[in-house]
């Protein structure tokens, strides 16, 4: 499978391409590097299996070990809360999109504005579109995808990969995270 | 009317009267429109508005709803000093910035979603005149009906009374579309904000086209005129009799499918031939004939024709695949093309005779032939059917079960079927369980599957994808058997007496309209979930198009399609088909007939007020979950400017960009009482104007928030409230957080939600706001008339 | 007209008449066109053609010239199925192949090219028509001009007489430019070479907007109408006065401009204010006032605006850069935006005061205004250069040379400007000798350059790259200095009369037209140099825009540019420039004048036996060396159904497709002899029908090339051979490999070059070949006219 | 400079681009393989001065070394003609380009099909434009670019290189091709 290619094939953004995390730490130094992160994840997530456990556990402690809130587009809340764990937010993908293009948004804390907003779980080309939006409408704002495939429109994307590979990488960077 | 005649330049001028005594009395020069002595409401101030006419209610429209652009390429390639690269804020060749140059492709899309519908309304209304002449009156409803054209009257200022009447209205039309068009020029508009404006212009122009086209057929061909319970049809493969000749009507013009209608009457052998259709002619004919059957969306198109059982296949335009004639030859079915938009390549035969034509089809020497005459059509199709169908045996291109499995096996797992698929349907998965005899992964698809073949073009190994979902799944596809209200076009202004107060008062909570195509995530069913909530909590329901079929190829657990289950009446719990996409018009003309048959407020030429009492008053939503095309992108323009929220599958963020609103920007949520003439925080009510849901659950919960408005009294606030909070507890799961945007005093807390409600507002710092008298316009202050 | 009018439903009736002695004569209602019965040449076949009626006539030019396509794109995202990967012969998700798609774009490009013109037309139409009556006679040449609208007399089949005559002319374009455009809707036209024939269409349809728009504003504003010698008129930066308010005009409809020059006559004060402009406006404003000045083609917009000159911009509609108002504002130079098209997103100030607006442009509270009145355009634009341009003193973005080093030191030789150039300027290595005080290369730069800016939004550094050119430069703007002859407009009758024959019989080599945009390859230089050539070789040399002004802007040994050096008249050696883009419509005029006036074939609706006969006899070829917009493509394609050749620049073939003939098949060049019936190889000419030529030579040898016609009588082929043959010679090198494919007979021979090309053809199978009377149209056997 | 980008920025054609002409003997390889070679070369090659050699030279050596016959798209026929070299053809870009889409099309000689066209010195847009020509409507042909800068629309293509590379690649070529 090619690495750096979009997962689905025709969706071809133009020159401003994402580059590839190859390295769980790769992922980890951007993530400390961040001051004020936040995760936006999709309703995709309750739909993987990653050997046996659910993405959305893996997300859950990374959330909690990061200290990275947690915004949930959808009807996955009630996955969320059922495991005990509340999200900071409640917020349609579209909105939270359009909110990260406002410089002047203080995020959900009232605090400050968000330096790299991490995705994942969305339908592939809609999570394409709005961080298309934000590559060029949030100038300030980094982006970063967790899913298995490659995101071009991302400023770091994992490749496309498979399962296997993708929970190493994933698992790699929770790790790292614990350090 | 000033700007429409002088723009005509009509002159009457009579140069010698040789009489002292003569006296003429109403003479009358009828271009079109020159009957407005008869209408004595007043002309308002925007007749035929152009392009800047209504600028100033755009802005202040999209000042609250700011668009969210989510550029669908990095570069624009519209000319050839392109491409340009527009990332990192660069400028192209021209000047333009990326969120100009988005708002500029969503307009062309406006322009050729508008120029679709005025196009096909000009067709048709050009061969309905040559047949029943312009001086046929214009009926669209026998009894309450007396608004036939509310969208005509209150953009272009006339009431048109007759066929020919609606020709000037047409002229205005594509006068607009081709001003609109010219600015995508390069280095025309350089404003993104002004695009935009010229984007609902078009959607506005488009609505009048839609109209047009709709009150025109109803009014020429007997379709069902405003009739609640009209007829129900046929809908599903099932449904289908294969023993006898199958036609295949494919498009979105009736004409030429009437014309086989036509044919089979005069001959009288109706029962002896099965009419059958795709897309907006399939509900269209069914008006014509409730006889007909609609197959279903189009998404059907390449199951159905491989299917081998339609005998002759019938192209109009729109909508229409453009490898149907490649589709046809290898079920060897013959193809007649008959739109000049769609010749396919085919030599014209319009000027041969009928014999000629069925003899060349019977003996395959033709494998299509495009025939510009609705009559001849019609008797060609027929005798073709009827010579043919014996001889072809409906031989499809299906795949029997062990094909299936030892094609399945050619499958390399190399992707790119799945990389190539619109929903990531994981097909390569499905086929490696299939080359091992596990049927029911690729069966499942069959659901998900939009039907587009693009997984069949990208395998490497040449599999017909497609195919072999539609052969595990053949069990669905053979009782695919509902039904289908067939199209009852506009709401009656009785029925808009009756629930004007409801709805303004919020009694009903909202109108819900299910519209446009089929491009799903994830298939039909959710639309006809969707429409059964909605029924069921009683709102008012409507449906048209592609929605308006997959809303009936669902049945609950009594075995009941949502159209059997519910009154076909514009009332709360009703769903209401207004028939085929043209037919969207009657839903904007419902929220305008509400405004001005209700509420009173002048309609003549009137748009700003109306769409302002639409806008802050009547809770209406429109959702196009499958949304693909120019035209419902124009569609959902037109809906904009009239200030009703459209809700969009997840699909719907490659139309370039969302309208949404701030909720949590205090500022932008102000109104003008209309009493005080103060301005007054009125709450982020519609929140958003244009909006893609992630989810059917995401969408339901957003429609019932968006059916609030400024004017909700607070019963009406209530129940609406009851909706969204409940919807949201039980898809999403808990209280919504932005509940206390939407409580305005403690007696908009539904009763049964009290408790949890009140401490929820506690919670957040909730204080009581009042409720104004609600108008973006400050000339409508102290000139209250409801 | 029947069409035509049956659309319209005109009705009169007269209910009651209490006369019996009245007797009524010449009752005429004008709805625009109804004077037909004055016009005695009866009606051809095609009258108003819709979508289909030429397609034969096009599905014969389309076999000889198939297209070859070039995507420029590898996908396709128009609908939101998308994007479709159409790579390896995959097909989209509407069913479309690569082919059809890239045709579908060319469609809509047209679409938009037609749109733009004919939206044009109606608003100046609107204008002049509310100024001077719908009955303003049309006058385009007080003398030798019967055929007023040749274009229109040949599509419409009507003779417009009045302004308001043109009125249902555009309604028409509307109504076929809608139709077009909705062809271009998901799951329409399948076949490419059916979208090849509707873009044909268009480009017809573009050409009577074209010339409605231009004899509309010639009749009504006094341009010269048709006048072989109107004036001279500055052209160039360095022509401007600068001591003197100065305001700049940019665009295409010359409406507000013209308000400019007439409040300067009525204030007595036109020598006091420099009236300068770029683009179209530019060249129409000096048709109204030869006092105006052009400063050039659309890439001097941001050199002339930086350089702080203009003391007021007023931008109207098309080719106007979308960041007018950000350059504007840096040099503090308000803009006055006038069109509904292009609107900036600035406020709207039409109905304030002239002293309001001025107030706030001179106490610089507003960047910019929209006004959408002509007169109170001219009044602001007027005083507020007067008030301002002693406080703005002129002051420019411009560099020093000091600053230019101290800048060009900061690049760090990333490259990204050289590639964002579209013409791959080697600007890294430029930058990098001035960084080390060598401004030559940078220098040189300037002639290349066509000013679109994209390196400045590439670099990395923000470094303001097109300006450093400019700097660099500054010697060669500031004595730029020419002239060009002010826009005659139509080609007299007279002058047809006289070249028809030397043109059909050969003595005349060709006519050669030099149109459209100016995205040179090389800059503008060599748009003058292929016209001084021709017009050197007695081919009668036509120009319009922005390549009219390129064509002005060089001079030969004796310091004259071609409009000097050459006669303005149409004739062997004339330069005749027409006008602005619009005014192209009066060089197909001029072709289609050759068919009807000098060769007596019938005009009158009768499309097919006119193309039929520019095609075979007619060896006109057109030039669009920096073709860059829709509507140069609307243009080309306007040329191409009346089989008229376009050659383009290298960027040309970002248009999509080439149509291109192949000379090695023999089978491809038969022609009906009318004489006899029969089936005669003609040769290969003309051997394209769209061209993009690599380099200037390649194009000269190819337009020689193209001039040849199937009719071309031995001497007229010898004189086009010598040419051919002696540009391929001076050009490329030897005998072009081609000639025996065009020799005929002996005679066919040029006397100078006989033996070469004697010894050529002997090596080549040469045999000798009959001369047919051409047609490709079956019926015209045995009808010959001429 | 980055290997494999569309050498003008923005001219990216979407998911089928050229293959890297990495290495010298790549190209020859493919050269060798070809059944019916041919070269079209374009205006620009006069305008390079390779390390003191014009490129042209360099050219009529690797044409005649390979026997890959030559079509002049323009002007610079007399270049070759003034070095003692005859082109193949005389024939303007987008003609050579048109026929090279015709499956039946023999030739110059009329023998039989091209298999492989190796393109140099057309302007960088124009090349692009016509190998996307070539790319979508001559399945059976394989191109090849010899310009220093990434032809995505070609089959192989060198990529962006400094004038030096390429001299060595050239050079290489034209080695490989002595064998
Ligand atoms: S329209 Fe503008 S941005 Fe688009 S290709 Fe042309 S110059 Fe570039
Ligand atoms: S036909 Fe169905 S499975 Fe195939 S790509 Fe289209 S949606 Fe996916
Ligand atoms: S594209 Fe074809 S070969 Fe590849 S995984 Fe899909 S079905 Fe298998
Ligand atoms: S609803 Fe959409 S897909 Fe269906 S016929 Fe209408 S436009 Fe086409
Ligand atoms: S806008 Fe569309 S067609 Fe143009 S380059 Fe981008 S993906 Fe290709
Ligand atoms: S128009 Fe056709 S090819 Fe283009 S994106 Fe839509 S479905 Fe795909
Ligand atoms: S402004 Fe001139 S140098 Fe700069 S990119 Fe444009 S053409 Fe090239
Ligand atoms: S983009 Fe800027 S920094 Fe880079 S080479 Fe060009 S001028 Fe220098």
């Amino acid at each position: 499978m090619p690495l750096n290619e979009s997962w689905q094939t025709a969706e071809i953004p133009g020159p401003k391409k994402a580059s590839l995390i190859i390295k769980p730490d790769i992922a980890d130094a951007m993530i400390r590097r961040a001051k004020r992160p936040i995760m936006i994840v999709g309703h995709g997530i309750v739909e993987y299996d990653v050997e046996g456990l659910k993405l959305i556990d893996y997300l859950i402690e990374f959330a909690t070990k990061a200290h990275i809130p947690v915004v949930v587009t959808a009807s996955t809340n009630r996955e969320f809360l059922n495991r005990g764990f509340t999200p900071a937010a409640l917020m349609p993908a579209v909105d939270i999109g359009n909110r990260l293009t406002d410089p002047g948004w203080k995020g959900f804390d009232g605090k400050d504005a968000y330096d790299l907003a991490i995705f994942v779980g969305l339908p592939y080309y809609m999570e394409w579109t709005i961080l298309s939006g934000l590559k060029h409408f949030a100038p300030n704002l980094k982006t970063m995808t967790l899913d298995c495939v490659y995101q071009p429109n991302a400023s770091w994307s994992f490749p496309n990969s498979t399962i296997k590979d993708w929970v190493v990488n994933l698992k790699g960077i929770v790790d790292g995270l614990g350090d | 009317m000033v700007n429409a005649l002088s723009r005509k330049g009509v002159n009457l001028s009579i140069k010698e009267l040789d009489s002292d005594i003569a006296r003429f009395r109403d003479i009358s020069i009828s271009i079109g429109a020159i009957r407005q002595d008869t209408w004595h409401e007043p002309m308002g101030p925007t007749p035929f508005p152009t392009l800047s006419t209504l600028r100033n209610w755009d802005h202040a429209l999209l000042k609250r709803y700011k668009p969210f652009y989510l550029p669908f390429c990095d570069l624009c390639c519209l000319c050839t000093y392109g491409k340009c690269d527009l990332t990192g804020q660069k400028r192209g060749a021209c000047g333009i910035t990326m969120a100009a140059q988005q708002s500029r492709i969503v307009l062309l899309t406006a322009c050729i979603g508008a120029a679709t519908h005025t196009g096909h309304a000009r067709e048709l209304l050009t061969s309905l005149i040559d047949r029943f002449g312009s001086d046929l009156p214009i009926n669209v409803g026998d009894v309450g009906v007396e608004v036939e054209a509310p969208i005509t009257r209150l953009v272009c200022g006339i009431r048109p009374q007759t066929l020919g009447d609606l020709e000037p209205v047409l002229d205005y039309c594509e006068n607009q579309i081709t001003q609109l068009l010219s600015v995508t020029h390069t280095g025309q508009e350089g404003s993104n904000i002004d695009f935009e404006s010229k984007v609902f212009h078009a959607g506005m122009i488009d609505h009048v086209g839609m109209e047009v086209a709709d009150i025109a057929q109803i009014s020429a061909l007997g379709f069902p005129k405003a009739e609640p319970e009209s007829p129900l049809a046929d809908l599903g493969l099932g449904t289908v009799d294969v023993k006898k000749p199958v036609i295949l009507v494919i498009g979105h013009n009736v004409t030429p499918s009437a014309g086989i209608i036509d044919y089979l009457r005069a001959e009288g052998i109706q029962s002896e031939v099965e009419v059958t259709g795709i897309c907006c002619t399939a509900l269209d004919i069914t008006r014509y004939s409730s006889r007909a059957k609609v197959i279903g969306p189009i998404s059907w198109q390449l199951r159905y024709i491989r299917s081998g059982v339609p005998d002759v296949i019938v192209i109009d335009e729109q909508c229409v695949r453009t490898d149907t004639l490649l589709e046809a030859a290898k079920v060897r079915s013959p193809l007649i093309a008959t739109s000049e938009k769609n010749c396919l390549g085919l030599p014209d035969r319009t000027d041969d005779t009928v014999d000629d034509i069925v003899r060349g089809f019977v003996e395959e020497s033709i494998p299509g032939a495009l025939i510009l005459d609705p009559e001849k059509v019609g008797e060609v199709a027929v005798r073709t059917a009827r010579l043919i169908a014996p001889k072809r045996k409906k031989q499809g291109a299906d795949i029997s079960k062990e094909e299936l499995g030892r094609l399945a096996k050619k499958c390399t797992q190399c992707m790119l079927c799945r990389r190539a698929c619109p929903n990531d349907l994981p097909l390569a998965q499905a086929i490696k369980a299939a080359a091992g005899g596990h049927l029911s992964l690729l069966d499942e698809l069959y659901d998900d599957c939009v039907g587009c073949g693009r997984c069949e073009s990208a395998c490497t190994q040449k599999l017909p994808v497609h195919s072999l979902i539609i052969a595990a799944a053949d069990q669905k596809t053979r009782t695919e058997s509902y039904c289908i209200r067939t199209g009852r076009g506009p709401i009656q202004d009785t029925e808009i007496r009756k629930v004007g107060g409801p709805i303004v008062l919020g009694e009903i909570p909202g109108i819900v309209a299910f519209v446009g195509c089929a491009n799903y995530p994830k298939g039909s069913r959710e639309v006809a979930e969707m429409c059964r909530e909605f029924a069921k909590r009683r709102y008012i329901v409507c449906t048209s198009g592609c929605s308006a079929m997959s809303a009936g190829m669902h049945r609950d657990e009594y075995g009941r399609t949502v159209y059997e289950q519910f009154s076909g009446a514009f009332e709360a719990g009703g769903i209401v088909n207004v028939g085929s996409c043209v037919s969207n018009a009657h839903i904007a003309g419902a929220a305008i007939k509400i405004a001005s048959i209700f509420a009173k407020r002048p309609l003549r030429g009137n748009y700003e007020e109306i769409a302002d009492y639409v806008y802050n008053r009547v809770g209406a939503v429109g959702v196009a979950w499958g949304a693909m095309s120019q035209k419902a992108a124009a569609i959902a323009a037109g809906f904009w400017r009239l200030g009703i929220p459209v809700v969009v599958g997840p699909h719907g963020t490659k139309y370039r960009r969302m309208l949404l609103g701030r909720s949590d920007k205090t500022e932008d949520w102000y109104v003008y009482d209309a009493r005080s003439g103060g301005k007054v925080y009125a709450g982020p009510v519609p929140e958003h104007l244009f909006f893609a849901a992630e989810t059917k659950e995401d969408a339901m919960v957003m429609v019932a928030k968006l059916t609030m408005r400024p004017n909700d009294t607070s019963k009406g606030r209530a129940n609406k409230l009851a909706n969204y909070i409940d919807l949201h507890k039980r898809l999403v799961g808990g209280i919504p957080p932005d509940v206390h945007l939407f409580v305005r005093s403690p007696a908009d807390i539904p009763l049964t939600m009290k408790d949890d409600v009140t401490l929820y507002l506690k919670d957040h710092d909730w204080k009581e706001q009042p409720i104004p008298d609600p108008t973006l316009l400050p000339r409508l202050i102290h000139k209250k008339r409801v």
